[in-house]
């Protein structure tokens, strides 16, 4: 079906081209024609300068521009740094993390002897959450939400996110994700015509910009509980530190 | 129109009889100037060669004279001409066709000649 | 000046001759009728003196040149036919001014008197308009011209006869006034035959005859009367038409060379002597046969 | 009547100027096709989706690359158009010889081709534009300046006259006989099938131009290019009788 579209689209360029062009001797009527014709075509030249004066005016020039950075390394370093993420969250140190956010951070005082966890999935899966039974911490869970933000050619789309919601009921901790978030973001190419003389890139004619999406939707939800504290939980996902007596 | 132009006769000829009857009726006198090819073509609405050839024909006449530039004009003797010429052609072929008709209709000389005296007794009386 | 000369011309589509040994020449200023049959290589004809189309042999001179792709012969010149192909989207107005433009004689006053005497609107368009109407916008055009050389191909297709009337008497008047060489052709000679200086008159495409229209009025005498008497009288002329009519009467139309006295004498043997209107003359010409249709049902 | 005189370069002049108008409607078609580019642009050029448990992006790229195509086809079917009969014969309606006839209509070509690449670029500022009120400015992209739009309108006006040049020599090539219009595709799609999907020969030609990155020399090749399509055009069909 999809490679019907082309075609289809030519055919109605060639027959609205002939049909508005074509000449013949028989009686037509004609409805654009003379001065209306020249108004209707001063009027779309009109219209189209006055969008190439508003493209100017507008902000647009301050989006960031894409291609800017080098697709490998920019993949690269953005590999390193989700590692380190994670490699960091399970070491403990994940605060010490450059560049690392915090997105939602919860302290609960806490009496209990049993902590219940409830790691809930939603349609596009769950978070990570790790858990440290830390000595000195007494009655109290922190909870805090790490992530890696959102950064898409190097704007800092972060805030779009939308956090964790963690609660605790009894001796139940409840982590629910949020709904996904969608966000669209336009992409203003270049017309290949400028692409392929222009100094920057050369010869480009992919018609999808080399776009660098960065550190994006990398979750972990960082639990410290006290020490003495019996942690269950039927949910997947979790993971601990520093407590071998967990069983799931 | 005063030529009815459908007539078999070529239009020259027709143009130059109706010129002719002009002259005799003194709607153009003596050393006036008739109507030009183009004038003539405009009335008549025909080709203004026709024309000049109708005109031609009472110029080879002595009807007519040329003046260089100027058109053309009636001479002094235009109207004796056409007089003398239809007496001797026209007349002439008439009484031909009379005579003709005559034959074919069994009639006889007196009878012819009686005819005609009864019929300009007529004329001389309405007059 | 000649304005056209052609010698020994032909123009041959695949087997067919539309177009056989034409030999002639136009003088300057004449208007001539091309006068045949449908079908006769009068359009084509035009159509190699317009430079639209090649010539197969033979020669063709128009304005001192071949008029195939020559600029000289296309800006003196104008072609006027109901197949005339105008852009759909100019306005009547418009292409009177496109017009303008081209020719350098033009006259403006003349097209827009015309145009508004013949009742067009400025903003008609040339594909809307009916049959007769496109003709008579086609003519204003080939008027208000004003080209050395006028070329109209049946110029009064589906004018109704007051408008061909109108037509043919400002043809006239422009002539009188700025004298030109005219062609026009036609399949009728009796509706332009007063216009006419001269007929050229073809017949599937040769040449029949290039004369005055008064010489072709004179060209041709009509004799009626008993069948021997007549055949008598026109032993060794050229006959264009015989038909017999009731028992024992001919009319014949037969080549005008006889002398008067025989004439004189033909009438007094009872024939009636009339002249041929050019219109008869040139059905008879171009019949394929001498004697017409009713040859076809002539089984004897 | 007196003679007139005139010759080709004048002509030409008053066969453009008439072109022109008469031919004006050739734009509203050329209007009517970047519209409808336009609405097809709404849709995005190209779009990626990135997604994990917490977000879902979705870039969608905007261009005028789209509108820019769809008039390459638009200058070749009119240039094709621009050589059949009808349009011909309109010129034989009045003064031309077949030099003129040609010369006039490649100006006219030539002159849409440039109208239909400024629009064009103006019309994918317009998309951007369009874009950015509904994207509540969430963009991202390659900067477009003053300088990149002259270069873009540039190379824009060049591919079109790249496209009406070879529209034009198929469009003569088609009159030249009553067969050409089936000898022509028969003749384009045998090669096609006969050079394969991988042929080297189309691709060379085809990256003649779009690999050429600096845009003196692209000019100079679609003006070669051009010209030799049009020199070629009027050479083969000086002798075609119109009017038939």
């Amino acid at each position: 079906m999809g490679a019907f579209i082309p075609l289809m689209i030519i055919l109605i360029i060639v027959i609205t081209s002939y049909t508005f062009v074509k000449q013949s001797n028989s009686r037509t009527k004609k409805f654009i024609y003379g001065q209306r014709l020249r108004w209707m075509l001063s009027s779309y030249v009109i219209v189209l300068l006055l969008g190439g004066v508003t493209f100017f005016i507008l902000p647009v020039q301050d989006f960031p521009e894409t291609s800017v950075v080098s697709e490998v390394e920019d993949r690269v370093t953005n590999e390193a740094f989700i590692d380190n993420f994670y490699d960091s969250a399970f070491e403990g140190k994940i605060d010490e993390v450059d560049g690392v956010v915090v997105s939602k951070h919860l302290e609960f005082p806490f009496e209990e002897e049993e902590l219940f966890l409830e790691n809930v999935t939603s349609d596009y899966g769950g978070i990570m959450m790790i858990v440290e039974k830390k000595e000195g911490v007494a009655s109290e869970i922190i909870a805090t939400h790490y992530s890696t933000g959102l950064y898409i050619q190097g704007e800092d789309f972060t805030e779009k996110l939308s956090s964790t919601e963690i609660t605790l009921s009894n001796h139940t901790l409840t982590v629910i994700p949020p709904e996904q978030t969608e966000i669209r973001i336009a992409d203003f190419g270049r017309e290949f015509t400028i692409a392929q003389f222009a100094e920057k890139d050369g010869s480009d004619l992919s018609t999808t910009a080399s776009l660098s999406v960065q550190r994006m939707g990398h979750d972990i939800i960082y639990v410290i509980v006290p020490e003495q504290v019996e942690v269950t939980s039927t949910s997947g996902n979790i993971h601990f530190i520093n407590d071998e007596t967990y069983v799931d | 129109m005063i030529i009815k132009l459908t007539d078999s006769k070529p239009i020259y000829i027709q143009i130059a009889e109706w010129l002719e009857t002009e002259i005799l009726s003194e709607n153009f006198k003596t050393d006036e100037k008739i109507y030009s090819q183009y004038q003539l073509a405009e009335m008549l609405n025909i080709n203004p060669a026709t024309a000049a050839k109708g005109l031609n024909v009472l110029v080879d006449e002595k009807i007519l004279y040329k003046k260089r530039g100027l058109g053309m004009f009636v001479s002094i003797d235009a109207k004796e001409i056409i007089l003398t010429k239809r007496k001797n052609e026209t007349l002439k072929n008439m009484v031909n066709e009379l005579v003709l008709e005559a034959e074919r209709l069994h009639v006889r000389e007196d009878e012819l000649f009686q005819m005609i005296k009864t019929t300009i007794k007529q004329r001389e009386e309405d007059v | 000046m000649n304005v056209i000369e052609c010698k020994e011309l032909s123009k041959v589509y695949g087997n067919t001759n539309a177009i056989e040994d034409l030999s002639f020449t136009i003088e300057e200023n004449k208007i001539t009728g091309l006068i045949g049959r449908n079908g006769a290589g009068k359009t084509t004809l035009l159509k190699i003196l317009a430079g639209y189309l090649h010539k197969s042999t033979g020669e063709v001179n128009v304005l001192t040149e071949d008029p195939f792709n020559s600029l000289k012969v296309s800006s003196n010149m104008i072609f006027i036919d109901d197949q005339m192909t105008l852009p759909e989207s100019l306005t009547l107005l418009e292409i009177l001014h496109s017009a303008k433009m081209f020719y350098k004689n033009w006259d403006m006053d003349l097209a827009l008197r015309l145009f508004r005497y013949f009742s067009f609107h400025d903003n008609q368009l040339h594909g809307s308009l009916s049959k007769g109407m496109r003709s008579t916008f086609n003519a204003i055009v080939g008027l208000s011209a004003r080209c050395k050389l006028t070329i109209l191909d049946e110029p009064t297709t589906g004018m109704d006869s007051s408008v061909r009337k109108d037509f043919y008497r400002a043809l006239l008047k422009e002539y009188i006034d700025h004298p030109r060489t005219i062609i026009i052709s036609s399949h009728l000679l009796n509706e332009i035959e007063d216009l006419l200086e001269d007929v050229l008159l073809i017949k599937e495409g040769n040449l029949l005859l290039h004369k005055s229209v008064d010489e072709l009025k004179e060209m041709a005498i009509g004799l009626k009367g008993k069948s021997n008497v007549i055949k008598e009288i026109i032993q060794g002329k050229e006959v264009f038409y015989r038909n017999t009519v009731g028992k024992d009467t001919t009319y014949v139309a037969v080549e005008n060379s006889f002398p008067n006295e025989l004439l004189q004498r033909a009438k007094e043997n009872g024939i009636e002597i009339s002249s041929v209107p050019t219109d008869d003359l040139c059905v008879y010409l171009t019949n394929r046969t001498k004697g017409g249709i009713d040859d076809v049902f002539n089984r004897n | 009547m007196y003679l007139t005189e005139t010759n080709v370069l004048e002509t030409t002049k008053i066969l453009y100027k008439y072109k022109l108008n008469a031919y004006l409607n050739a734009l509203s078609a050329l209007m009517f096709v970047q519209i409808l580019a336009l609405f097809f642009s709404f849709l995005g050029v190209g779009s990626m989706g990135f997604g994990s448990s917490t977000v879902n992006l979705q870039v969608t790229t905007y261009s005028g690359s789209m509108v820019i195509v769809f008039s390459l086809m638009w200058a070749f079917i009119i240039s094709i158009t621009m050589t059949t009969k009808p349009y011909r014969n309109s010129d034989f309606s009045f003064v031309t010889n077949r030099v003129t006839s040609h010369l006039s209509s490649i100006a006219f070509l030539i002159t849409a081709c440039i109208f239909a690449g400024v629009t064009s670029m103006l019309m994918g500022l317009l998309l951007k534009v369009i874009m950015y009120f509904r994207f509540g400015g969430e963009i991202i992209g390659s900067h477009v300046g003053v300088t990149d739009l002259f270069i873009g309108i540039s190379g824009t006006v060049f591919y079109l006259i790249l496209l009406s040049s070879l529209g034009y020599f198929v469009g003569v090539l088609s009159q030249l006989h009553k067969m050409m219009k089936f000898i022509l595709p028969i003749v384009f799609f045998g090669l096609l099938f006969v050079w394969g999907p991988n042929a080297k020969l189309p691709s060379e030609i085809v990256s003649f131009f779009i690999h050429e990155s600096s845009l003196f020399l692209f000019i100079l090749k679609v003006v070669g290019t051009s010209l030799l399509f049009y020199m070629v055009s009027i050479l083969i069909s000086n002798r075609l009788e119109v009017r038939q």
